[in-house]
């Protein structure tokens, strides 16, 4: 089982999902964060003070899977959240050992779906 | 480049408008003068201050009460966007009525269809009551207090195009609407020689005037600019319903100044027009809510405030020639036909009217123009006239030729003016930006920090 | 389905209610006309235009006002269901004191405990001023200017039972609460042949009628309702305390009309009052916010506000009799006495007041009904009376009998009502709902998104 | 402990006073009496009504408007410590304007420099009319009228130290500027006998008084309180804009009662300065919109509300004595200075006023002020002069001689009391304090939760 | 060592707060998240529009511990999460390879506690 | 690669990102967290009830680095995260299995950067 984490941008967040939906990935788990990274932000701009925008929002989805998943988790992240310009973001994956679904108390990988 | 030139052209002209009319009283000794004058007709004090607090709760209504109750309704990303629609126009509108606006709308007579530029910048309209249209207040106090509604109108419309616009186009539309279609309505309806007011037409605070103009001109608006990306299989949430709650109730007082200001004076036609304000706004939200609990299963704070805001629309051409009674009737008829407006016969049509401009504003303040027709009543106003149910017919009648002209007059003038717009400016932001934001893409600032 | 009924059937009722008497004014004439009559005492447009203004602040205190100081007060996931309370009851009581509160506590008085029926749908309440009440403004004025403490008044009680009732018991409850004891306790004390009034006592803008009728409710409320889950082991911090300062600033500012409004005219009274209401305020705020300072270690934000409600409150019953001073020394007398009961009684007892209802209006009314008997001078009003520092115990004594005979009725009748209500449809939703939140299990709506 | 002892000695203080003077009308029978005492002069209750109004719209300007204007501007983490500033002062000045404050700046004339304490605890300021202010509303209506600048002078200092102001220090401040400052230049500029009143400097509602002499006073301040940790490196943004519009709206709205209010009358003049008002602050939003256009790319929401308060601020002294369009030309030369200010030159120099105080309220009372001795005309207030566009450059000269007076003897004053004030409580919290934030080490408090 | 995360509602994180605190697990840390899982969230309406509401407020605890203390701290998570509806949220379980306490610089299972 | 996760004061973010910088660690991802640790808040007090602080606000980073800069990324948030108080926070480090940058498509350690 893996744990995969992707930050990802906000505006992307809708396609993102559809796109996991179709390939039936249908848990996961969201939240903002903000990015610090290449990309350089709109500069916001207040009584002619200039943001330097060096904190960006960002989207993070952590979603564990089973292993025979981990591959089309991530195409299907990658290709919803491609624009091509730096700011869409990374996709981390980590080992999971263990994971449990509290309502029935199952373990391992019939928990993960 | 081009942009920054126009600019400067635009700061120089009002620059040089500034100069040379500071010059101008000279010709005009007699009317800018308090003192110089000896004010023919006397002006009564408490007819004044009612005014001019009903000038300020006018104002309010703009900014922060529409500001806020539409800057709730949209994603957090678009708030500020949507909030400085209303905010610039009470900036812009300011200017416009004072240099042309007025004179437009209520300035001497031509071919009863709108005012002459007589009273370009003010010229001629000075303390001295105008008793064509208030006998006991200064001129100058009738045009401000005018001022305000025509500020709050063009602000109705951003409902419809809200999370898309681009801010020039917008700019520009809001400008030329307000001088082609409404001040020409407000000239039909209100001014001095004006044919819908000379056919007899009752609106006493701008059921025609504001809120038909403004809600047919949104639906077409709706209609041209197309939908929000995404619209309607992702619905948007309001971002921040409180903000929504506190820019209703905000509406709500503001438009005692709105309605019962309509009176121009602290009389008892003042009070009537309060009463029937307070009563339709209270009926139409409880039958709003009653509708959300037999449909939905709960009332929703959002239904309560929309009907809230229906039942002011519809009692604002009503407001001073129906009882209490009638002003219930309308506030029920109210929310009745507004529901299933902006919760069904919308989501049917598939227009994309965001925070339903049309809906409220248009529908509402159709039914409030034609039930003017119905509960008027001389009992209340002997100024006003007959309804049906007083046994009057014709008065419905010639309501919906108000109704009528002002609907196709003012969706053809918006049709034209973007399909204009959209040739030389575009209508919408890029599909990139929409999906950023307005916000930060067209205003470079965002409205929430995330970390202190 | 039994629900639907219900609804569809008050929804009919409605309806004809108003077609009924959409008919009717032909059955009183006199009345409802303005131009109709020949005004026999003549209406003064200054005080009047103070009064249209002065009923607008008082709507403005609940909503916005009330609904964002409790909204604030309460966490994220309640917010809306805080809210609306306050801007449902704005709906709810206007159209009950249309119908029949002004009626019940206005009316020809039966038996010194209640008004007649005859007032009933406003029939007879029109243009002409009504003397007994206020000589110089139109009656209906006066009718809708009162409307608004009718309204305030259970809306205050919302802060007892925040976060856990049921909302269409809170629905119910209201409206009968509204019938059975506002009205009549608002007859005894304001209304002519009303025994508190005959007996007088003094209550200049409703110390007894408005803060310790709901204040005293609340407490009955709160006790009967049960704490909330997991109070107080987990005490609730304030979700958003802008809200609440923005809440506290805006009931202050409508306070103005509230009080100063009470002088039904824009006279020296007026004035008076408006520098009572202020200076008392102000204090209060002060002195609280040295008690946070020696009792805590540093001042508040939230004292500062409390304190400065607990001043409105009890300055209330007294604005129109005090001297700057006298107000003053009500200010210092209720922060001492509320902060003790908001900080400290409450907590020894362990009745979960949510927002203070109790704590502040109960105790700070009752502060302030029995102040006015210290405070009140003739000097400053000599419609009024003296009180114990200025030689005369004897009002004092009637002062109390107001307050306890308010408390006792209010309190009872506010028992009876729970018993029945807790019976039939239960107070309280579910444990869950609780937890999950009465916004989206009452109303099917969140206050804010998180993501965009 | 000894802090402790001095609240002590401060309440009883309070208490002894309130007491006291509770027990005094007797002194003054005539003077507090409505009823006692036979109005010489007959109250007009237009312009009562419309003072009245004018008051409450004031007071609300320093909270909510000012609150939640600041507070948007700050870190969330100091919102709280920022809007209670304002809030606290409400309070405070309010005690201090009764007690002493209104005795210093209108009382009797003292070597045209200050008023004497006769009026001490407003003895001697009752209900009739006092024709050396206003002759036709009470006396201590304009009192309180006047209150309320008192109040919100020292809130805008606010915004030059926030983030960093240890509170306690803040609050000693405020009592001694308010009567060191603040209540001397009143009474130079509006005080019967003051020297600039006699010299004839034009000041309708406070350019000096209240703009000028606080925006330099923050100067000062921003300068002797040193820069926020990490300023200029890491540049603060807003935490919530949409609290600053609000707040801007509000203030806008309250600027009526500000402006139009010191006519002192529901009046000719009023209507005036109403409509200079609205004009010179839709100018000002709009020429400083286009500037952000010009200079950044795009119009932002906070320029427009920027804007707007800076030509608020700079019609403020002009508001009754020029024309429409000379406040469009104030309109404009307002936001061309301020912008250059606020935008670029602070930048330059360096300092941290932190919300703009100066920048707005020092530089555009200064433009204000002196933009009077340009467009002013006896045309439209024979009671006021002619300008240098109306071929009188001695007014400049006059305007000129006000605005460097209250410049130096305020900027003096504030100098001293922030040397010795540093020396003996300190002016900054400690740098981990500032780091932590205010709100939690200075109120312990948190403005919103994160968890429900 | 290990880095627990666990998914529950929002209104059981007293409760889940006081099973931990009783099982001696004193440190963790809360976050915000939005879950989206077989949950169908009460429905919520604006105007008549139905939110899907596929996105439901849910909060993150994320513990560290030591090897011995997981399974208690897995089952008091459990144990007071549960309500037997879906929704109840998900437990995992990563691998912890170091750990350090700023304060102190102390490392490896000294600093977790 | 590994992913680091280190909980700070909410205050000392500034600093730890400008000592990140100086260790040319660029990339990184910063949320919103509440801590519940050894540390007692300031109590917040209102209307007279103590809120005992047990949830205190902290700031989570999230960093994701090839193996050699494991130290110098702890080095630089330890330095300047650290007050020596309790509160300071946590440094957890993680393997981390695999990375990807949506915007190109790279992976491992060249996608880490
Ligand atoms: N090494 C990293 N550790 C943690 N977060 C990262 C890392 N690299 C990138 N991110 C996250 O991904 C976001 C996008 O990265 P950025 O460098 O801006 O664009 P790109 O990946 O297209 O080059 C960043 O804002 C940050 O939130
Ligand atoms: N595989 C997963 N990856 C990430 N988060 C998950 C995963 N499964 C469940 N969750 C989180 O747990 C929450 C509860 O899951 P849900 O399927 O609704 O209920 P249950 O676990 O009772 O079946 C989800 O909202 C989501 O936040
Ligand atoms: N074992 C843990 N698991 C998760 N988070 C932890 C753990 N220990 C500490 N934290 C986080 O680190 C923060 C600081 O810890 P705390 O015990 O208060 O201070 P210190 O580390 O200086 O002793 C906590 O508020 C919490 O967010």
């Amino acid at each position: 089982m893996k744990l995969i984490i992707a930050i990802i941008q906000p505006h992307k967040l809708d396609e993102v999902m559809d796109e996991l939906e179709k390939a039936e990935i249908h848990l996961k788990t969201v939240s903002n964060v903000l990015g610090c990274g290449r990309q350089k932000g709109v500069t916001e701009v207040y009584r002619g003070v200039k943001e330097a925008g060096n904190l960006i929002k960002k989207v993070k989805l952590e979603i564990a899977v089973n292993d025979k998943f981990v591959e089309t988790t991530i195409k299907a992240i990658s290709k919803a959240a491609k624009t091509g310009q730096t700011g869409d973001g990374k996709i981390f994956v980590l080992d999971l050992e263990e994971c449990y679904r509290i309502r029935t108390g199952e373990k391992g990988s019939e928990a993960i779906g | 480049m081009k942009k920054i030139l126009m600019i400067l052209t635009i700061l120089t002209g009002l620059f040089a408008t500034g100069w040379l009319l500071a010059e101008e009283p000279a010709a005009t000794p007699a009317v800018c003068g308090v003192a110089a004058e000896p004010a023919p007709a006397a002006i009564n004090t408490g007819d004044t201050a009612w005014i001019l607090m009903s000038t300020a709760l006018v104002m309010m209504m703009t900014a922060p009460g529409l500001a806020m109750f539409y800057g709730g309704l949209v994603r957090r990303k678009n708030v500020l966007s949507t909030m400085m629609q209303s905010f610039f126009l009470l900036g812009l509108i300011s200017v416009q009525w004072i240099l042309w606006g007025y004179s437009l709308s209520f300035g001497p007579d031509i071919g009863h269809f709108i005012g002459s530029l007589k009273w370009f910048a003010l010229s001629g309209v000075g303390s001295a009551p105008n008793p064509d249209y208030a006998g006991t207040i200064p001129h100058n106090l009738f045009m401000i207090y005018q001022m305000m509604f025509a500020v709050i109108t063009p602000a109705l419309i951003t409902g419809a195009f809200a999370e898309r616009i681009k801010f020039s186009t917008f700019a520009v539309f809001s400008l030329l609407w307000a001088t082609l279609v409404y001040d020409p309505v407000c000239h039909w309806v209100w001014g001095t020689g004006g044919w819908l007011k000379t056919m007899g037409a009752l609106d006493f605070a701008g059921g025609t005037v504001v809120h038909i103009s403004s809600g047919i001109s949104a639906l077409v608006f709706a209609l041209m600019i197309g939908k929000r990306k995404n619209y309607p299989a992702r619905p948007v949430a309001p971002h921040n319903m409180v903000f929504t709650l506190l820019g209703a109730a905000l509406l709500w007082f503001g438009w005692f100044g709105f309605n019962a200001g309509s009176a121009l004076g602290a009389n008892e036609l003042a009070v009537t027009a309060f009463i029937a304000t307070n009563t339709a706004a209270a009926t139409a939200a409880l039958v709003w809510l009653f509708l959300d609990w037999l449909v939905i299963g709960k009332p929703t704070a959002l239904g309560g405030a929309s009907g809230a805001v229906a039942g002011l629309v519809a009692v604002t051409p009503a407001a001073g020639f129906v009882t209490p009674m009638g002003a219930l009737g309308i506030g029920i008829l109210v929310a009745l036909v507004c529901y299933l407006f902006v919760s069904v016969l919308k989501h049917k049509f598939g227009y994309d009217d965001s925070l339903d401009a049309f809906g409220v504003h248009g529908v509402g303040g159709t039914v409030g123009a034609l039930a003017t027709g119905l509960f008027a009543t001389k009992m209340v106003n002997a100024a006003g006239n007959n309804g049906l149910f007083y046994g009057n017919a014709s008065l419905l009648w010639t309501q919906a030729i108000g109704v009528i002209a002002t609907m196709a007059y003012a969706a053809a003038v918006t049709f034209v003016l973007l399909k204009i717009l959209d040739k030389v400016m575009g209508l919408r932001v890029k599909e990139e930006e929409e999906l950023i934001g307005l916000d930060i893409t067209q205003h470079k600032e965002t409205a929430y920090t995330l970390v202190d």
